[in-house]
């Protein structure tokens, strides 16, 4: 099994099907000579020709539009917005056009687009470089939507995006790009939509998880005192896998979800609004996200660490949940 | 002719095909499509004025030429992009007046299912990808369907069709350069109407030749009047070829006129006195059917017979599609998502 | 008392602004000369002339980002996106630009913005033109959202708006713009942000509403059959009145939030998630959300009436929530 | 002098405005700040090669005279936007190296309290905006900026600086259309340095001459050796003049170059060999010292001992810098909203 980095497993997979199928193209700002800013296409250019794979201008409405018009006549477009915030500038041709376009054409038109974004903190890139923004997508029909957590899963949801019939935005902690995981690509390694994955067992508590916090509830688990908990990788967000969420909370009777968010509209929400409303019964004390406050994402290792939800928060903040079922206030609470 | 976007055929899109083909090849079609287009919008606006019709539309008086000069110029299986003001140039490309009044008054038989409504037509059998509402968006989605024609190295074509407002708008600025830098076969069709809502283009655009924004992209222009069809017929179809030999973009100025308001319920009370009154004396439907007598295609007879045959094809589809069914609720859910909902 | 259309009620708010402070401004597509595609700022060029009143090129970036600039150095720009949608082409600038303004100058500047866009369903304007879309904008830090439910809160909340230091976004349904109110305008109507209104009062449940599920709310309760209902019109949704709920749901034990949006990733989905995590022990059942299917919004005036929570509906769902205890299903599971 | 944008003036901002207004009037100062600059950039760059700062950063070796000429040419009331490329245009503006420093080294005295980082920037004090590291957004800022002026009817101007690659952005687009059709009194500086982060611009930009686009919204352009200060400098006052005369925007193409690659990670191998020497031949810094002792302003000690000077207080500053105080947990909390959190 080959230990891949995430960035090589992304280039990998867009590799693979491009070999696959030969109306698979990928452009965006610095993907084909470069390489991609952050090594995502290493070799793509080289193995694939400057008609498959593109340099664009800095023009994200117009590449985005671009591959909206290249998907509906045929072609199954991979492009990259560098970092996810620079999608503010051309989100219209993602949920606006691309989204619709199904739906626009009667059901005779796909739009095969696939749409990698760099999300999230820990790398001191500052407030407008940080975000993960899935706020910006989520709930969009017509879309779907997915993060990756770690080299595998890239690997298994890129290439499942480029497969999809529809339009698909998937984001990529950048974080995460430099970790090597072992795992064995081919066909087996393609993720489906909508499917989570258990990631730890447990008795006491649901942890749902996305992206960066995927590790990071792993690691709290392993520290966890006195309670066992299942972790769940949530993986895709539209869809969502409501199956895997409900059973597990039948069993354990608690939710707690860790995202890399702010508090306010993050995805967190959606999966506590449906389990506090169809699982009821099930619950055994209250719903509980943690997550980022209602700030900008700060410069500065320190501050940026404390920003993010760390292991031995949430650890503490499920402890806590779990020995007196009232959920405790966020550690900000406690500082200002 | 056939083409990856088409899935099965259906009757009607067929018949969006000789439609095409037919106006492609008979003048005499030609000048009736440019009938059938005024007629058409001067009825969907009684339609909206009697309140049979919710929300709003665009319609396209005045401008049947251009339409009707880039449906003759191109092929089935090129790709068109255009706007909300898109009734002229889906009935121009093939559309049938079914299709579009369907869409329009909300019927299962519209082009795209009654669900969509005047802003949204859409039919691949004639290459017409879904019209946008959002002003701009379809700029680099033309761009894009050429460069499939381009990576999949067919000698499809794309056009790209916009109002001069559309100018001012960072997607078309991005379009332009892209499809510049990548040779892209696709032709920017700019239908300059002289508005942009209820602004004048004076007060919005600070150049009165829109084909010095192309420059800016190293993109060939040309200016052309846009109330003469054949005019505008052959600039697309020199452009046509630039782009099928691999020479890239294009980007055409047609100066054209809307009779009526910007949408259902624009009186146009802003346009200076008499403007409108000397764009009625260019008339593009009067000017191609004087055209036709004069170098002995049709009489006077049988220009009146044209008008009269589509008067009353008219009445008939109206009466057809207000006796079809509406949308359903179920119509709502199952388009959503390719991969099924 | 002056009976005001919505649309009337929002130019007399800037119109008095306008008067009170010099430095505001308006601009916006055909908001000038043709005073605004739905009437919103009529009289204004004529009472205050074209250097303060403004028609703008399609350029939504363009007028957004001069907004912002505007607004740092010293003017208090009021700008129109006639329809929610478009901010899609522009949103950098509303989150990622004004929003930052103030933090990412130290703290040093302001960014007094406020950003009207008509939005919602009801006109038979097609699935571009139609939606709500608060989660663009619902969790980005340094921004305010407020949302119309009907002259009287355009009013009040416009004023506060345009006053209010920070950027702010007010909503307005488009489908209200017609519709009369009786109020008494001047400085006592202006409404503070962050703080909802109770509009009726009951024991039952609560019902959390926000622009025009307001009066669909209102109307559900007074076709309630065996119940009562505190009726909560939010009217700002950063910030929230997180009293007014917790207050509320403490009494009745039950909260229902009506939504206009899709139901993923609505706003319904943080004041529950807020509620069922919070104020756990104050229930005495379930959360619950009453939303719009996740579709496209329809063509068509009935079946747009159909996508839209209608008040036999939302009262439907709240008697069989109360009668058992259990969340019914959304009406489109049955359908489809 | 006095602006609306300005609160309490700390001792820092007052010394921004004197180090600002010390440019304007002592030409051996305007060559002491680019050699401020060159230093400062060479330093930032070690830093982060030895792991003292996280993320990135975007140095400016080389395009000094661009920073300088504009401030020189303009006054501290009036406002710059420019990018996240920004180190060089603050200091030549007036921000304090301490402030500079203090802010990529996340310290509280950092210019905006040390929690954005290299990207962003601001002074109000001498007119630097937040510096945004979104590509194209401070166009249209820039332009609402000169609105201000405009409406309220001061002689104060804005400046906004961004790269040859942010010209196909369009943001670019409508923020000079709307600054032309307003008349706004704003100059667009293009800082054209051959490269939009690794793609020289003939690979994105189908144009040479970006003045061409400047035509396209009729604003005057005019082209510069941005290696030569004095000659940035001239550019800039004329167009000032212009700006508060009434006369409208601006477009200035300022040819440069960028030594160092794109940012703190870029080796810049994508350069042809050569390029980088022969525009080496051309350096600013060097330059401007030649003319100063050529015009008799300075001597070849004079020279020397400013870089001797520059290097010392820039130690110095470091050191200071990094024995104060990081930004706190607080921080965070703060500022996010003007009206309290
Ligand atoms: C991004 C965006 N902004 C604004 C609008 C509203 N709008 C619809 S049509 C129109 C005018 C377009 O003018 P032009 O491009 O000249 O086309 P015409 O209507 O004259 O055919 C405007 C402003 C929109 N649909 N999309
Ligand atoms: C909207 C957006 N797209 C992409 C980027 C990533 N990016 C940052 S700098 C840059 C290159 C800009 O080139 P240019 O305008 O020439 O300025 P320079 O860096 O040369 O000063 C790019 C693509 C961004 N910050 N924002
Ligand atoms: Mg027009
Ligand atoms: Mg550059």
């Amino acid at each position: 099994m080959p230990k891949l980095r995430m960035n090589q497993a992304i280039a990998l997979a867009i590799r693979e099907e491009m070999e696959r199928d030969p109306t698979v193209v990928t452009f965006g700002e610095d993907i084909a000579e470069a390489e991609g800013p952050f090594k995502t296409s290493e070799g793509l250019l080289e193995r694939f020709g400057p008609l498959r794979v593109r340099d664009t201008p800095i023009s994200e409405t117009g590449f985005l539009g671009a591959a909206v018009g290249a998907a509906v006549t045929g072609l199954r477009p991979v492009v990259e917005i560098m970092f996810v915030e620079f999608l503010g500038v051309a989100l219209d041709q993602v949920v606006t056009e691309a989204a619709m376009m199904h739906y626009l054409s009667g059901g005779r038109l796909n739009a095969p687009l696939t749409v990698r974004a760099s999300c999230g903190s820990g790398l001191g890139f500052g407030c407008q470089h940080s975000q993960t923004l899935e706020r910006w997508l989520l709930g969009t029909p017509g879309l779907k939507l997915a993060v990756a957590s770690g080299a595998r899963s890239a690997y298994g949801l890129t290439k499942a995006a480029i497969r999809d019939p529809d339009p698909v935005v998937v984001l990529e902690p950048r974080a995460l790009y430099g970790r090597r995981e072992d795992f064995e690509p081919g066909e087996d390694a393609v993720l489906p939509f909508g499917v989570g994955e258990l990631l730890a067992n447990g008795d006491d508590v649901t942890i749902v998880a996305l992206g960066q916090t995927v590790g990071i509830a792993l690691n709290a688990v392993s520290e966890a005192n006195g309670w066992s908990a299942d972790v769940i990788d949530l993986r895709t967000l539209m869809p969502w896998d409501r199956g895997i969420v409900e059973r597990s909370v039948a069993r354990t009777g608690r939710l707690v979800t860790v995202e890399e968010n702010q508090l306010t509209g993050g995805w967190g929400g959606e999966i506590v609004s449906h389990v506090a409303s169809r699982c009821y019964s099930d619950l055994r004390g209250p719903v509980m996200r943690i997550t980022a406050p209602d700030v900008h994402v700060p410069y500065g290792s320190e501050l940026e660490a404390e920003y993010l939800p760390s292991s031995p928060y949430v650890a503490k903040q499920i402890s806590e949940l779990i020995s007196t079922d009232k959920v405790p206030g966020h550690w900000w609470e406690d500082t200002r | 002719m056939s083409s990856p976007v088409l899935p099965e055929e259906t009757e009607v899109q067929l018949d969006a095909v000789s439609r095409r083909l037919a106006l492609t090849n008979d003048v005499a079609v030609r000048f009736a499509r440019m009938v059938e287009i005024r007629l058409l919008e001067d009825r969907v606006i009684d339609l909206f004025g009697e309140g049979l019709i919710p929300g709003t539309t665009h319609t396209c008086q005045g401008q049947e030429a251009v339409a009707v000069g880039i449906a003759g110029a191109t092929r089935p299986d090129d790709v068109v992009v255009c706007t909300y003001r898109g009734h002229g140039m889906a009935l121009a490309l093939g559309v049938t007046p079914d299709a579009l009044l369907g869409e329009i008054l909300g019927r299962q038989i519209g082009c795209m299912g009654g669900i969509g409504g005047s802003m949204h037509l859409s039919d691949s059998s004639v290459g017409l990808l879904p019209t946008m509402a959002i002003v701009g968006a379809g700029i680099p989605i033309a761009a894009g369907s050429a460069l499939t024609a381009q990576v999949l190295g067919s000698d499809r074509i794309s056009v790209s069709v916009f109002g001069d407002g559309s100018t001012n708008i960072g997607g078309f600025h991005e379009g332009l350069n892209l499809a510049a830098i990548w040779r892209l076969p696709v032709i920017f069709v700019c239908e300059n109407n002289l508005y942009g809502e209820y602004s004048r283009i004076d007060r919005t655009t600070p150049i009165e030749d829109l084909a010095l924004r192309a420059a800016g992209y190293a993109i060939p222009s040309e200016t052309v009047d846009g109330q003469d069809v054949d005019a505008v017929l052959s600039v697309i179809e020199r452009a046509a070829a630039r782009a099928r030999e691999g020479e890239g973009p294009t980007f055409i100025e047609a100066k054209t006129y809307r009779y009526a308001g910007h949408s259902r319920s624009d009186k146009a009370a802003y346009r200076p006195a008499g403007e409108l009154d000397s764009w009625l004396e260019r008339d593009p439907v009067r000017l191609y059917g004087e055209k036709l007598i004069a170098n002995g295609t049709l009489d006077e007879e049988g220009i009146e017979r044209i008008w009269a045959e589509q008067r009353d094809a008219l009445e008939a589809t109206l009466e057809r599609v207000l006796a079809s069914p509406r949308a359903s609720t179920a119509d709502m859910f199952t388009r959503v998502q390719a991969s099924g909902s």
